[in-house]
């Protein structure tokens, strides 16, 4: 399973081992970790709440991995995102990329992140001192997923 | 195959995230016998007033995916079909 | 310690949670992992020697470090690289970033991965089949130092 | 400090990789009493002929470090130092 929406933590190092599954014609694994912040556009955050759509963001998340797959010469690419309740310093998603050479690698897993914050169906409330809030889209994300054109 | 033995005439309405808890439901079975456009699904949504009417106003942000599929207004949803509302993901 | 050459084995789980460090500002932890690859240039490769020049390694990598963290706006880099026998497989180098943000992350890696390759006084030799043979420079390390300005 | 109490009147030189295995040698102490440039001190080295000769050549790829930094040939050597030659590097 390349695609992983889940709960539970996940096991990086784990992952990883899976992906590059002793493969010897590996010579580059990026790794892309996410992980809660307590600060968030200046406001202390709490606890975070993370939503899926469950069917639709599962495939979203297979559509974004096939497209690095067509655009990047790599060998494996995984994606897991945790949903639920989550505490500041705790991992939210986590994408790896094996490939022959560290360009692609780089490219595929930031590809990656970039159609991922923009285009995967998740959502986040934020716990806060004030109350509840859901976060806003940002601005960055879209200007970095307009990037790969 | 879906209507070929037990016709289908509703749909299946999910709303997420900011929208679920503004419009005050997950999801609903909504009456659907016909092929209709999702910008006329809309209408009939914000003609229940309140909330519907002022978060499904047309210029708020928010998407529409039919059977998981982001879709635009001219699309056509037909009985039998999941559409799923809901605001700009903020995922990752 | 940002910077280290060893010939032992690393442990990248225990790395990465030295870098973050419990730090809630975190919100982007990137890693690369370069791995011994068993084809090389097409040619069979049954084990790679790395050497260094002990002194001058470690300074050149720590001049990089410095140089990535007045570039990018992050928190922690971290470099471990390995010299010695290397057979296919194992990992060789790794550089850990953490930032607020993805975009820094993945920039502060990529770039500290671009001029170590072109910098960083480390040389490899291949055992191959046919003999041993000192592995030449690459053009394409150059131009992705050049990319840099 | 260097030279105040116990004047150094040599060099030490490292030969490294590819370099090392053609020279057939990882170090020597050289005698050196003045400061001369990089450039003088490889002319020195390649007068002794054979693979000195061959692997020094101006036009052969390799660097000159002068403790720990990368050099060109106009800079200047004085007694007490650490310079390095070796091949284009091939790390990570």
């Amino acid at each position: 399973m390349t695609v992983r929406v889940q709960t539970a933590p996940f096991d990086v190092e784990a992952e990883v081992a899976a992906l590059r599954g002793g493969d010897a014609r590996v010579g580059a694994v990026v790794t892309f970790l996410g992980t809660v912040r307590d600060i968030n556009d200046g406001t202390a955050v709490a606890t975070l709440e993370l939503e899926h759509y469950p069917g639709m963001t599962e495939k979203a998340l297979e559509a974004i991995v096939a497209e690095a797959q067509s655009r990047f010469d790599v060998y494996g690419v995984r994606v897991v995102h945790r949903v639920g309740p989550l505490a500041p310093t705790e991992p939210i998603v986590l994408v790896a990329v094996t490939s022959a050479h560290r360009a692609d690698a780089f490219d595929a897993c930031r590809f990656v992140m970039d159609f991922l914050k923009t285009r995967a169906p998740f959502w986040k409330k934020e716990r806060t001192p004030d109350g509840d809030r859901w976060v806003d889209a940002r601005v960055s994300d879209d200007d970095a997923d307009a990037r790969w054109g | 195959m879906e209507g070929t033995q037990h016709p289908v005439a509703t749909v299946r309405l999910v709303f997420l995230a900011r929208l679920r808890d503004a419009l005050g439901r997950q999801d609903e079975t909504y009456p659907l016998d016909r092929p209709i456009s999702v910008g006329a699904l809309l209408e009939a949504l914000r003609a229940r007033g309140g909330p519907w009417e002022r978060e499904l106003a047309a210029g708020r942000a928010y998407k529409v995916a039919v059977n998981h599929e982001v879709v635009a207004a001219g699309a056509v949803v037909r009985p039998g079909d999941e559409v799923a509302v809901f605001p700009p993901v903020t995922g990752g």
